[in-house]
């Protein structure tokens, strides 16, 4: 690629072809100099203005495309018109390049400006060819625009049943392999009577109250329960003894080594 | 023969949401002489009469509709059969034990974890079913079997799963022993499986 | 020519609701060879190929569909397609000449951050997929098209998108970097020339 495709060539032809933005904007679509939302954003902006140039983007003037972009965004600023940050970024970016690009070679430094353009021009194409595939996919014959699907389809019916098979033996070996295969660890525990702690000690202290003398503690215990619900009751019973001592509420006593708990209310 | 109106018939009925008449045909076609699209019509359903696909009119409207004779490629019902996968096996077989069961449940005693998958082709089989959710923190979804499960697999009811009083006398079973028991013995899924119960004494 | 073939891919093609490719023919027809059914979709494509109605292959996918040049009779019948924004058909071409593509690279392509929305709609058009995710860091998800996006815009395959190879020949279709390394030789690469843009119309 020659400097002449990357760069304009000289001051020469950018002031033939092109005389600030008031030129353009007596173009035949001025509008696009007051219509900011236009553009999808500075780069978008660049492709319009270099597109302007009417040559292919391979040998756009970069140089005249900044000062236009520069045009375009001094005359914004004029009209007080309310510019996105990016835009003054891409501005001030710009501002640099084309310093960049009018200084002498061999006082740049690296990247060079020639790169930088380069750069630019070759995003403007990727964009520029972007944009044109738009317009010929969209222009294609399209289902519901163009052409048109059948209006209704009887549809097909592909009923897919699937069939499980399986046999009792199955089963029952796949029990037997679960079975041997782990140890189940799940823990079942079983609804049970239970007497709480709360329940014996209003009942142990009740029934206190209620005689003088000497009680073994199994009396206290609820007469008709069954087993399990009486060896939860003489636990808690038990405790509820030993609670209601120690607030000295009840006496205990015990004559021989496991021999019979007994209790009677304080004399 | 009128081959240009006879193409935009043809798409026109093709394209069409419900059988049409000539005179809104000739209205979509830029008010073709209705006679035209009479004698068009009638060279298009002779054109289709011996394709897949036939132009029919009924009752004054025209539309397409596939040969009545490849109704049945139309619709087919694929029935394909499939062997129950060992892992989908085993839980059926842990659903049948253990009704009502949830799937952690299920996972304790395989000891392995079970894709919902599995209980979906289960439940697909038609073998196993929703039974409502257990009344425990997170109220787990519980499954058990259906009358289908009894009816494929020969059994008048679950109590006659072959080999249930084998495998508990050789103490497979012990383990959860309790729990079956529970469920077995009387019908009240919410027995408080797992709940502490409280104060039931008085 | 096999005319029962024909005239049953002919009917299974009418009364199917989505595009079908020769496997879900084939599966339909019961089993019929793939290479017969290839021969005679297409002794069926020239046959309706003068018609009114096209049978068209999109992306392996055989439909019927109205003849193009009749558009005009049929488009007035139909309610306006939703239209696409301008940034929403940029970022669908971008994915279909550069697929897979992230959503960084179209961002880099158009020079503005493109709103995850417009994503979203192409996805709920049906004409952009997630395809994974690029293997660099950060694992950006990657997209591309569909089948669905083939079918709507009458292309048999990717290669069928106007202008690509032109592009591809030219280099259009790679990174700038790459561009950039081609021209100059050398890959002197942290030129970042441009600032990322912020938000900006999008």
């Amino acid at each position: 690629m020659s400097d002449g495709a990357l760069l304009l060539p000289s001051d020469d032809d950018s002031s033939d072809d092109w005389n600030g933005v008031g030129v353009a904007t007596q173009t035949d679509d001025s509008a696009l100099y007051l219509e900011l939302d236009g553009w999808a954003g500075p780069l978008d902006l660049l492709l319009d203005l270099a597109r302007r140039q009417k040559v292919d983007l391979r040998s756009i003037s970069i140089l005249a495309l900044v000062d236009q972009y520069l045009g375009y965004i001094d005359q914004a600023e004029a009209l007080k018109l309310e510019l996105a940050a990016d835009y003054l970024v891409m501005a001030a970016w710009l501002a640099y390049l084309k310093s960049a690009l009018l200084l002498p070679k061999e006082e740049q430094e690296e990247p060079s400006a020639e790169e930088l353009a380069l750069r630019l021009q070759l995003r403007l194409q990727r964009l520029g060819a972007m944009r044109e595939a738009v317009a010929r996919l969209m222009a294609r014959d399209r289902i519901g625009r163009d052409v048109f699907l059948r209006g209704a389809p009887e549809g097909l019916e592909i009923a897919r049943r699937t069939r499980w098979r399986c046999d009792q033996f199955a089963l029952i070996e796949a029990y037997g392999r679960v079975k041997a295969r782990t140890t189940p660890a799940v823990h079942l525990v079983r609804e049970r009577p239970v007497m709480t702690l709360e329940s014996a000690i209003s009942r142990v202290s009740a029934m206190l109250g209620v005689t003088l003398e000497w009680r073994r503690l199994e009396d206290f215990l609820p007469p008709h329960a069954d087993l399990r619900l009486r060896r939860s009751a003489l636990a808690s019973s038990f405790v509820a003894a030993l609670e209601l001592a120690r607030l000295g509420k009840a006496e205990i006593d015990q004559e021989e080594v496991f021999g019979p708990l007994r209790l009677r209310r304080p004399q | 023969m009128n081959v240009s109106l006879e193409r935009a018939l043809e798409a026109a009925l093709f394209a069409a949401e419900e059988p049409m008449n000539v005179d809104s045909l000739s209205g979509i076609l830029g008010d073709a002489p209705k006679e035209e699209i009479r004698a068009s019509l009638s060279d298009l359903a002779s054109h289709y009469e011996e394709r897949g696909v036939h132009l029919v009119q009924r009752g004054g409207r025209w539309h397409f509709e596939t040969a009545p004779d490849l109704a049945h490629l139309l619709r087919r019902e694929r029935e394909q059969q499939r062997k129950l996968s060992r892992a989908a096996t085993e839980v059926l077989a842990i659903v049948a034990y253990h009704e009502p069961v949830s799937r952690a449940e299920i996972e304790a005693i395989r000891g392995v974890q079970t894709s919902g998958g599995t209980l979906d082709v289960l439940m697909e089989a038609g073998w196993v079913r929703i039974a409502g959710r257990r009344e425990v923190p997170g109220r787990p979804t519980i499954y058990a079997t259906t009358p289908e499960f009894l009816d494929h697999f020969g059994l008048s009811s679950r109590k006659d799963l072959p080999g249930l009083a084998e495998l508990r006398a050789a103490g497979l079973l012990d383990p959860v022993d309790e729990a079956f028991d529970a469920v077995i013995g009387d019908g009240d899924d919410n027995a408080g499986f797992m709940a502490e119960t409280d104060d039931s004494a008085d």
